[in-house]
């Protein structure tokens, strides 16, 4: 029960490693571009060993930022070239944090506008006023909606209708077996009219695939109109 | 303290319905009833001697800010197109012919269970979705895809660029919000539930 | 016909949301441009100069009535906001969103450091931010953007009307107590020192 009550309470102090990391470097009064590596990454290890001790659950975030540190302090006993133009190791962590930093210091700007709803207020006008012509009105939905809606579909959906999720996608296979469905149900198709039908590069694209697929393997013939130029697709009579 | 009378006004501003007198009393404590009516009637003079669009009436035992009567034609040309929202029936069936286009009728109902025939008439005069032509299969269904119409409405590139329910279950679950900022649930517009 | 001023009045006065310069036009075809936004100001100083308790503000690319800060208090002894609050994390994130838009769900996490599914799902449920598309790369990934209504909660003109967010490099002395983790504002920032 007691690693519970520190899960929680690790979450809403150290949200994430860089929190932890802007902590330890606050505490320690350190430069943010001259960040001592060492006494930093040990900070950080004994923080960890410490949750570690407490029984706390430590998120992969937390163990992934350890191993950088522990990367760029080993960078730093490398020998270095003074004419070398190589970055100092730190940047790797340094211009992250100063990035966070700047979207914290830019949230809590936010966070000073008068806001709606807690600094100003609107009317919210009564929803019986003007109905107006619905044909005209233009339409106020976003995509999130949209997907919520299918999502309550499915949900909704008895367990013997099954659905796919995800947008059928066109094989030249299944394109071909329509194509010979309908061959066999008209007889011919005059390729125009069969491009014009379709919705979409890739459905045309798959149609014509399918097409050269079915000559191939001679179960379709083309047949070109010397005067029309009309292209026709027949079915050949199967063996 | 602001002027009582302005107090009344932002009071009468951000309501719903009609004020009473009694609310209003239960919001100012330590103001006497006949205070806050001297200070409505400064408020309803004001209004009356500016002469703009706005008026303070009393109305169903309450006050209440209105557009006067002389406005009402304009106002209907400036609520006539505005934003309309989808009813979640139709929400729905728009939603399964995305997901699921060319799609007959008969497979709508199928998958929500009651008939499609109106919600589709409207989709297709919003010119959310088209006729793509038949089935070919017995009776020679119509089969239904949606429009550029439908990509433009969703600030979609194309059809291909819907996000499937997948990539919302892959955001996990919403956060619990309990910290610092408010943000009042009651000026966001709601949905419509009348189309 | 009325007063061009008073007409606009009570456009703003019924509109739910902030109201934009071409719907104003397209309500009013026999007006130009010009004549709209001169009333416009025209009503607008008319609200400063009256000194009640709303104004006219521009937000969110267009123009809305509004209530004057200073009442907030007294307002909310007559309506109950359902106070939602935004959490600091969510904030940094719909900033992260707000500033580097259109952004992947997986460069906001590489700023903050922690999986953001939950966050940007409640914020794409309270209409902050919104899915734009996907980006064309492997995987096909969902970018987000911040809404209309973004700009209106927060008072924004539009995404340029951001502030400049201040470049901290000094981190300041630390507080006594880890809970305090969020940044006093008088950062004083220094040059960058980046090299």
């Amino acid at each position: 029960m007691f690693s519970d009550i520190y899960k929680v309470q690790l979450e809403n102090i150290f949200e994430g490693p860089m929190d932890l990391l802007i902590y330890l470097i606050r505490k320690n009064e350190v430069n943010i571009y001259d960040i001592p590596i060492s006494l930093i990454t040990n900070r950080y290890l004994e923080y960890i060993e410490w949750l570690k001790a407490m029984n706390v659950d430590i998120a992969g975030d937390f163990l992934v930022m350890a191993a950088t540190l522990i990367h760029i302090k080993s960078r730093m006993l490398l020998p270095v070239h003074e004419d070398s133009d190589e970055e100092d190791p730190r940047q790797e962590i340094a211009r992250p944090l100063l990035e966070y930093l700047r979207m914290k210091s830019a949230a809590l700007q936010l966070n000073e506008r008068e806001l709606l709803g807690e600094h100003t207020f609107i009317r919210s006008p009564a929803k019986t006023s003007g109905a107006g012509n619905l044909q005209d009105r233009e339409i106020r939905v976003d995509l999130f909606e949209l997907i919520q809606a299918f999502q309550r579909i499915i949900d909704n959906l008895s367990p013997d209708i099954a659905i796919d999720v995800v947008a059928e996608k066109l094989s030249i296979k299944d394109r071909m077996i329509e194509l010979i469905w309908l061959l066999k149900d008209r007889g011919s198709l005059i390729f125009q009219e069969l491009i014009l039908s379709l919705d979409g590069k890739i459905e045309i694209i798959i149609t014509f695939l399918a097409i050269l697929e079915m000559v191939k393997r001679n179960a379709a013939s083309i047949i070109q109109h010397t005067d029309t130029g009309n292209i026709t697709l027949y079915l050949n009579e199967s063996p | 303290m602001p002027e009582l009378k302005s107090i009344i006004e932002s009071f009468l501003f951000v309501s719903e319905e009609p004020l009473t007198l009694e609310k209003m009393k239960l919001a100012l404590p330590e103001t006497d009833v006949k205070a806050i009516k001297e200070a409505i009637q400064m408020l309803k003079d004001e209004y009356d001697h500016r002469k703009g669009s706005i008026c303070l009436v009393e109305v169903a035992g309450g006050y209440q800010l209105r557009t006067r009567p002389e406005y009402a034609d304009w106002i209907r040309k400036i609520i006539q197109p505005f934003a309309q929202r989808l009813s979640p029936a139709a929400l729905e069936t728009l939603a399964i012919i995305a997901y699921k286009q060319p799609i007959m009728r008969s497979d709508i109902e199928h998958i929500r269970g009651v008939d499609a025939g109106g919600i589709i008439r409207m989709l297709l005069d919003r010119k959310l979705i088209k006729i793509l032509g038949r089935k070919e299969i017995p009776g020679r269904p119509l089969i239904y895809a949606t429009t550029r119409h439908f990509l433009e409405i969703f600030g979609l590139r194309d059809i291909k660029d819907l996000p499937v329910p997948k990539d919302i279950s892959d955001l996990g679950k919403p956060t619990v919000e309990a910290h610092e900022m408010t943000f009042p649930n009651n000026f966001i517009p709601t949905p419509d539930e009348n189309t």
